[in-house]
């Protein structure tokens, strides 16, 4: 077995010069072969080593993602970008997702959505930029009135300050979320008092409806004003899920 | 319209009581000497002790000769260390006693030393201090000293070099204190509410370098000179023989700058036909007998009153050893801070050289080298100096924290050569 | 023939390779390459042509710094840029109520650039109504008679009136300190980002100083993943950038005295395959002449290539600037042995040169024998 | 570099071989150093990944942080690196002697001391701060690590700190002493390679070297193309023993040039002042022990304004100290300041031993020397001058020109009317001068930091660790 080995491991060391001196030349082709060889021969020691390929341990998923996107977001109560709601999920919800499973999220349920309209008793869906169109990276829930999911330029920040606020109202010995307050309250002016340790909560609440009430009048007028629009230009897919933009129509045309 | 020269140094004076430190910025020739033999005087005058700190053993007697010279009334005490010997001069000023330790000065009005000499003083605080030459003291002289005085005045040249050391002080680089910083820097990152005063107005230089230098060196403060075009006058009494540098001294007398260029070409540092030329120029200097008037009137140009400078000791020595005659003053940059001359000769620290280096390249250096003279500069330069700024690559490191100085070294020197293109032989 | 319609032919058919902010702050990494100012200014892919020579430039980068700057990036801009607004609240005290966030990106690839303009425009127009930040802009700058787009991290406005470029860069500053040279390349690259968004304020009427030059540097700070921002002066680097700038519309000096049909084409076949001989190739680049320094070989595509040709003409600048700057006019490193040991005679101009190797040939023979 | 040294250079380039430009070996080697090679994760400031270290050349230790972006794995791998450098150090502090001191208490001065070898100056940079990111740290508290870790920062801050301090042998960087010994037919960039570096000095130049393939990079940065397609695969997998094997590969390699360095350098006899410089790292070494026993807290982030300007101090004064110890040394090093004509020797042609200056109680004894030199003297009369052959001597120069130099003995010629046998050079013996002196003149004291002045900042508020230093998050 040991001869075995050396030869495998001899072969893996050729293999990976050899990919190695392809990627220096930029040649491709050659080293996605090469590699595909690697990796074969990697699993093969990897078996012999350990008499089995080790297998990740994954605690078993009983909540759907979207499931947990959704106690996220309704946590929150705005709109949020995917690392935020896996944050909140992981503290309050024991969640397990990861950002990346979130990325083909929207679209799936567009695709959902665009089947069989309202067939589901809710959509995790986009926020709306001032030209209607999806804003990028966040996520709404279509149960919400427009005018939350609804993105002026104040919004962003009234979002962050009211996801603080949703956090910061939570009840909970987690480690996580204690460091997830943590890092929400050092961006809050006045929301931090400096020592380690999760800070005061009535503080963070505090601190962050002071700032809420700087930018209040402005967003709330200018989400009014958005969602007036969308109401008027917008069907019902594309008010959940946004208007294409002119670049992405074009696309669409194209294709 | 800013201040006269005049009210500068009243509001200087004006100052001192108000706060606990009052810088003063002076270009060359500014009056920076006058200043301070006033504001000795001034304080002197209060009744209140008063130290003194400069740099060299130089600038020291220099102080002592001007204050004792001007008010022949205060009581002066030199100190200094074991080794130095007092120039003769000096002894026979009354009021002024030299000695190794305090108590051997009795109790003057005024005590001068070196930086280095005042550290090991101890267990005294002098309710006044005036620091001269602060831009080119390291701070961490300062530090050593700062607990003898509880108020001073900074004065000094910001444009001259830079305070710098045999080891690497990246470590300190941002902080407040870096020790490699001048005395000045680290006095205003921590007391940023200090009067920063300047003085606007060279003696020295004439009206035809004053704006050269200014733009140059000084491009956000500037200065301009006390005269005028024509109040000095540089005038050959011999004639001459129509050779390159003959007529390179010429140009000088008549327009106060003359570039004498040579071929281009890469040379070593000791470059032979550079020095040589660089000797044969303070030569005829003093055999043409040049004749300086100003205002402070007509007299000869001696050879005490030339000197040659160059960037490299080594440059210094095969200058010294090419037949300069023995009385000119030849000496490198740093050595030449602070000193006046009516007519100087340069060997241009980026003559011959293929690639510049940030030494060749620190705008201090040149400053220093283009600020000597009362009446007129002579460089000596090989061709293709504009196409080593041209080709000179731009990578140099950046640290947090630290602020960035002006005027950049390529700027700099790139604005004198510009200057100096007017002016070639 | 103009020196524009020259420079396309020195880069043959492949279209120009577009400068990157990067690029253009490389342009002063050596000046004085005559072979690397023709090579850019005719937008030749430098990196195709070297691996093309046979010597692949040794440049690359770790998967895990490129993860590790897209995540930060990421995290400084989460949130409506709630890092960024604590930093730029506590280093230039920011206003708490600007927070306006405009991402440019929203209105799609395409209209970037128009977007950026319009808003940047309203921005400076109106100061009071005008946003705070504004992510993904899209910049733009004309090199040697191309036109260059250029992506900032995030423009800043609204700190004092002034629009401030933010640089967010991966390396950290650890108690206030960080490494001066990537420092000084983030500076080199925020400068490009300064002088676009200047040259754009002046095609659109306003006053270019509007844009500060104090560039805001966000980085993590010391060992953990919390942002922290420096202020950065950049007018070292801004006044580097315009000189640069300047000589790369003055190439034509550079191409008198070429062949006109001389050309850096590596031909490539229909698959992007180059198909050019190499030594034709290479005899083409010997035309131009390189000035290698070790200095190259981090910041020039074409390092081993020149580092080659140095080595085969014997030349000292093999050892660097500072060996070669003290030989004076000596070139070769033949050339100087044979002045140090005496076999060979100073040419006029060399005596002193002579004399100092000599000198030290005597010296090193004395000690080691 | 000086011209001598650009012409060592010069001819390996066309020898294809390093040239030597020292005689005599210039630092201290111990007698079981400890190699050390660390590797960290790119893009990040201090993530450990690896390290290979060890006091002896067939055992080496390979310590491997198999996720190093997992914090617990990471101060796991920092403990083990406890486990394998504090008893190293440790074991240094046993065997004392005494040490009397004019104006203070006797101490206690480590017999011998540890000696930590790493590959290059990223390595002493990397070990730096690993040093910082551990120091801080908390055996208790929220974010609790591994009691020897702080510890340990401790003394990697105190290792990588010696470094910079000239002429210390505590923590050598193998590139930078190699460079210090030979000259090589490359660029001092391209000799930061230790491969190439030990290529040219054993071989002769070989492309190879820069092979990232053949040689893998000595640290602390991976070549990105081995991270890319070894190590991130082998991240993925999840499997520790790929990790480790992985970074195996990478780490040998280094681990046998650095001791073939070692060997090099220990073909070379020891310089005269290397023993007197390695006392001192002994002295500052148990300084240091002591430090920690009495239990003085963790070296602050940044120098306060009195603790810059001492050490600036102290590193000046040491500056100047090894430059001239290397100097009287090794006359190749001297052959440098006679280039430039701060040195000259030559043979002695005339002598007057009874030569004297002033009169009556003042008269002292100055005896004079005539030198023949080919040398270009640019030395001043009136110069202070020293000599390797008579190191208690002192002179002066008196005039100097057309090959002759006179100088005059000002002390050590022992306090006769006529001088010490020996002391004054005989006609026809060689001898060499330089105004490069090791005179150690004392410098002022400095304030104590509690009375740093108003120019400063005043006096610096007490460092209290806080809780902050030890919450930091490795990222």
């Amino acid at each position: 077995m040991s001869d075995r080995l050396d030869d495998l491991e001899r072969r893996i060391d050729e293999l990976r010069a050899g990919v190695r001196t392809a990627m220096r030349a930029r040649d491709g082709a050659r080293a996605r072969v090469l590699r595909a060889e690697l990796r074969g021969a990697e699993r093969a020691w990897d078996a012999l080593v350990s008499g089995e390929r080790p297998v990740k341990e994954e605690p078993p998923r009983l909540v759907t993602v979207r499931e947990q996107v959704h106690q996220g977001l309704r946590l929150l109560g705005a709109a949020a970008q995917p690392r935020l709601i896996v944050a909140v999920s992981a503290a309050f919800f024991g969640g397990t997702i990861s950002s990346s499973r979130l990325t083909s999220l929207r679209r799936d349920e567009e695709r959902s959505f665009r089947s069989s309209p309202f067939g589901r008793p809710y959509y995790l869906c986009a926020a709306l930029t001032d030209r209607l169109s999806p804003a990028r990276g966040l996520l709404t829930l279509s149960a919400w009135p427009l005018e939350r999911r609804v993105v002026g330029p104040l919004s962003p920040r009234v979002d962050f300050l009211t996801c603080a606020i949703a956090v910061a109202e939570q009840e909970t010995g987690d480690e996580r979320a204690d460091r997830l307050l943590v890092r929400m309250a050092r961006n809050i002016p006045g929301a931090a008092d400096g020592t380690l340790g999760p800070p005061h909560r009535g503080r963070v609440i505090e601190a962050a409806r002071a700032e809420l009430r700087v930018h209040a009048d402005r967003d709330t007028r200018d989400r009014a004003e958005l969602a007036q629009r969308a109401v008027a230009q917008l069907d019902d897919a594309a008010r959940l899920f946004g208007a294409a933009t002119l670049g992405t129509i074009k696309k669409e045309y194209a294709t | 319209m800013t201040a006269g020269p005049e009210q500068v140094i009243r509001n200087v004076l004006a100052d001192l009581p108000r706060h606990r430190g009052v810088v003063v910025d002076s270009p060359p020739g500014a009056g920076k000497s006058t200043l301070v033999v006033r504001a000795a005087a001034h304080i002197a005058a209060t009744g209140e002790p008063l130290m003194i700190v400069a740099q060299t053993n130089e600038q020291v007697d220099d102080l002592v000769t001007r204050i004792s010279g001007k008010h022949a009334h205060l009581t002066v005490g030199r100190l200094s260390a074991g080794g130095y010997v007092p120039p003769l001069r000096m002894l026979e000023l009354p009021g002024v006693r030299v000695g190794t330790r305090i108590q051997d000065l009795g109790d003057p009005d005024i005590v001068i030393a070196t930086a280095d000499k005042w550290a090991w003083i101890g267990g005294r605080v002098w309710p006044w201090a005036i620091v001269d030459e602060a831009y080119q003291m390291r701070s961490d002289k300062l530090l050593r000293i700062a607990g003898l005085f509880e108020r001073a005045l900074f004065v000094g040249d910001p444009g001259q070099l830079d305070p710098f050391s045999i080891v690497d002080g990246d470590r300190w680089s941002g902080l407040s204190w870096d020790p490699l910083q001048s005395a000045v820097s680290v006095l205003l990152r921590h007391n940023p509410d200090l009067p920063v005063h300047r003085l606007p107005v060279s003696w020295r230089l004439p009206a035809s370098a004053a704006p050269v230098v200014s733009r140059a060196f000084y491009p956000f403060t500037g200065f301009r000179s006390g005269t005028s075009d024509g109040d000095r006058r540089l005038e050959l009494a011999t004639g001459g023989m129509g050779t390159p540098h003959d007529r390179a001294l010429e140009e000088a007398a008549r327009s106060g700058w003359a570039l004498l260029e040579l071929p281009n070409r890469h040379t070593v540092r000791t470059d032979a036909e550079a020095v040589q030329a660089v000797a044969l120029l303070a030569g005829r200097l003093l055999q043409r007998g040049a004749v300086a008037s100003s205002e402070q009137g007509e007299r000869p140009v001696t050879a005490d009153r030339v000197a040659v400078g160059a960037a490299h000791r080594d440059q210094v020595a095969a200058i010294r050893a090419a037949g300069v005659p023995p009385q000119i003053t030849v000496d490198t940059a740093n050595r030449l801070q602070g000193r006046e001359y009516d007519v100087t000769i340069v060997l241009h620290p980026l003559s011959g050289r293929r690639d510049a280096t940030a030494f060749h390249l620190e705008s201090g250096r040149l400053c220093v080298l283009a600020s000597r003279h009362r009446h007129a500069c002579v460089v000596v330069a090989r061709a293709g100096i504009a196409e080593l700024l041209d080709a000179h690559p731009s990578a140099e490191p950046v640290q947090l924290g630290v602020p960035v100085k002006f005027p950049d070294g390529w700027e700099a020197n790139q604005s004198v050569l510009e200057h100096l293109s007017r002016h070639r032989v | 023939m103009n020196p524009q319609h020259r420079l396309d032919v020195l880069r043959g058919v492949t279209p120009p390779r577009p400068h990157d902010a990067r690029a253009i702050a490389a342009l002063a990494a050596n000046p004085g390459c005559a072979r690397r100012a023709l090579m850019d200014g005719a937008g030749v892919d430098k990196d195709a042509a070297a691996r093309h020579l046979g010597f692949p430039a040794p440049f690359g980068q770790s998967p895990f710094a490129i993860t590790r700057g897209n995540v930060f990036e990421a995290l400084v801009k989460a949130d409506g840029c709630a890092e960024l607004l604590r930093m730029l609240r506590e280093l230039l005290g920011l206003p708490v109520a600007e927070v306006a966030y405009h991402d440019v990106e929203n209105v799609g690839a395409h209209l970037r650039h128009a977007h950026t303009r319009t808003l940047i425009d309203r921005a400076a127009r109106d100061e009071h109504d005008a946003g705070t930040l504004y992510d993904h802009p899209l910049l733009s700058l004309e090199i040697a008679g191309h036109t260059a787009y250029l992506e900032p991290d995030v423009v800043a406005f609204q700190l004092g009136g002034r629009f401030h470029i933010v640089e967010i860069k991966s390396f950290a500053v650890i108690d206030g300190q960080a490494d001066p040279s990537a420092v000084a390349a983030a500076a080199r690259q925020a400068a490009v980002y300064v002088l676009a968004l200047r040259t754009l304020l002046e095609e659109l009427g306003h006053d270019p100083l509007k844009v500060s030059h104090d560039v805001v540097l966000v980085c993590p700070e010391n060992f953990a993943n919390r942002p922290v921002a420096s202020l950065v002066d950049v007018r070292r680097q801004l006044a580097v950038l315009r000189r640069q700038l300047t000589r790369m519309s003055a190439l034509d000096r550079l191409l008198e005295g070429l062949p006109d049909d001389l050309t850096f084409d590596l031909r490539p076949d229909d698959d992007g395959r180059p198909t050019r001989p190499v030594a034709e190739l290479a005899d083409a680049l010997r035309r131009t002449t390189a000035r290698y320094a070790p200095d190259c070989l981090s910041t020039c595509d074409m390092c081993f290539f020149c580092r080659d040709e140095a080595r085969q003409e014997g030349a000292s600048d093999l050892l660097g600037r500072q060996v070669r700057d003290e030989l004076g006019g000596v070139a070769s490193v033949a050339e100087a042995l044979g002045l140090a040991d005496g076999t060979r005679d100073p040419a006029a101009g060399q005596e002193e040169i002579a004399r100092l190797l000599r000198n030290a040939e005597r010296l090193r023979k004395e000690c080691l024998t | 570099m000086s011209l001598l040294t650009s012409l060592a250079r010069l001819r390996a380039l066309d020898e294809g071989i390093a040239q030597p430009i020292a005689t005599v070996r210039h630092c201290h080697l111990a007698d079981r150093p400890m190699v050390f090679i660390p590797l960290k994760l790119s893009g990040e400031a201090a993530a450990p990944l690896a390290a290979m270290l060890g006091a002896d050349r067939d055992r080496p230790r390979l310590l491997v942080v198999a996720q190093p972006r997992n914090r617990d794995l990471r101060f796991a791998w920092a403990a083990e690196l406890a486990g394998v450098l504090l008893p190293y150090v440790e074991g240094f502090l046993r065997d004392t002697e005494t040490v009397e001191r004019r104006n203070a208490d006797p101490y206690e001065r480590a017999i011998d001391a540890p000696q930590i070898l790493v590959p290059n100056r990223a390595g002493v940079a990397f070990v730096r701060l690993l040093g910082r990111s551990m120091r801080f740290r908390r055996a208790d508290g929220p974010y609790p690590v591994p009691e020897s870790v702080p510890l340990l920062g401790r003394w990697l801050t105190y290792f990588a700190e010696r470094a910079a301090y000239p002429g210390s042998s505590l923590m050598p960087a193998m590139t930078e002493e190699l460079g210090r010994h030979w000259a090589s037919g490359q660029s001092g960039l391209e000799d930061a390679n230790l491969a190439a570096l030990l290529a040219w000095i054993t071989t002769g130049p070989s492309d190879d070297a820069e092979d990232p393939l053949i040689w893998p990079p000595a640290g602390p940065a991976t070549d990105p193309g081995f991270d890319a397609e070894v190590l991130a695969p082998a991240m993925e997998s999840g499997s520790a023993e790929r990790v480790t094997e992985a970074l195996r590969t990478q780490l040998e390699p280094s681990w046998r040039l650095m001791w073939q360095a070692i060997d090099l350098l220990a073909g070379l006899e020891e310089g005269a002042g290397v023993a007197s410089r390695w006392e001192q790292d002994r002295g500052s070494f148990s300084g240091m022990a002591a430090h920690v026993a009495e239990g003085a807290p963790p070296q602050p982030r940044r120098d306060g304004a009195v603790a810059a300007a001492a050490r600036l101090a102290r590193m000046e004064r040491a500056q100047a100290a090894y430059d001239a110890q290397r100097a009287y040394d090794d006359p190749l090093v001297m052959a440098e300041h006679r280039l430039t004509g701060e040195a000259f020797a030559g043979e002695v042609v005339d002598t007057d031993p009874g030569n004297t200056e002033g009169e009556g109680r003042s008269r002292k004894l100055r005896p004079l020397v005539v030198i023949k030199t080919d040398d270009p003297v640019r030395l001043s009369p009136g110069t202070s001058l020293g000599t390797p052959q008579r190191r208690a001597q002192g002179a002066e120069l008196v005039s100097a020109g057309e090959g002759l130099v006179t100088v005059k003995i000002t002390k050590g010629m022992g306090r006769g009317r006529t001088a010490a046998p020996g002391a004054v050079p005989e006609i026809g013996e060689r001898v060499c001068y330089t105004s490069l002196t090791d005179d150690f003149q004392g410098s002022p004291a400095l304030p104590d930091a509690e009375a740093t002045p108003w120019t400063h900042g005043g006096p610096p508020r007490e460092y209290v660790p806080d809780d902050e230093d030890a919450q930091e998050e490795w990222s």
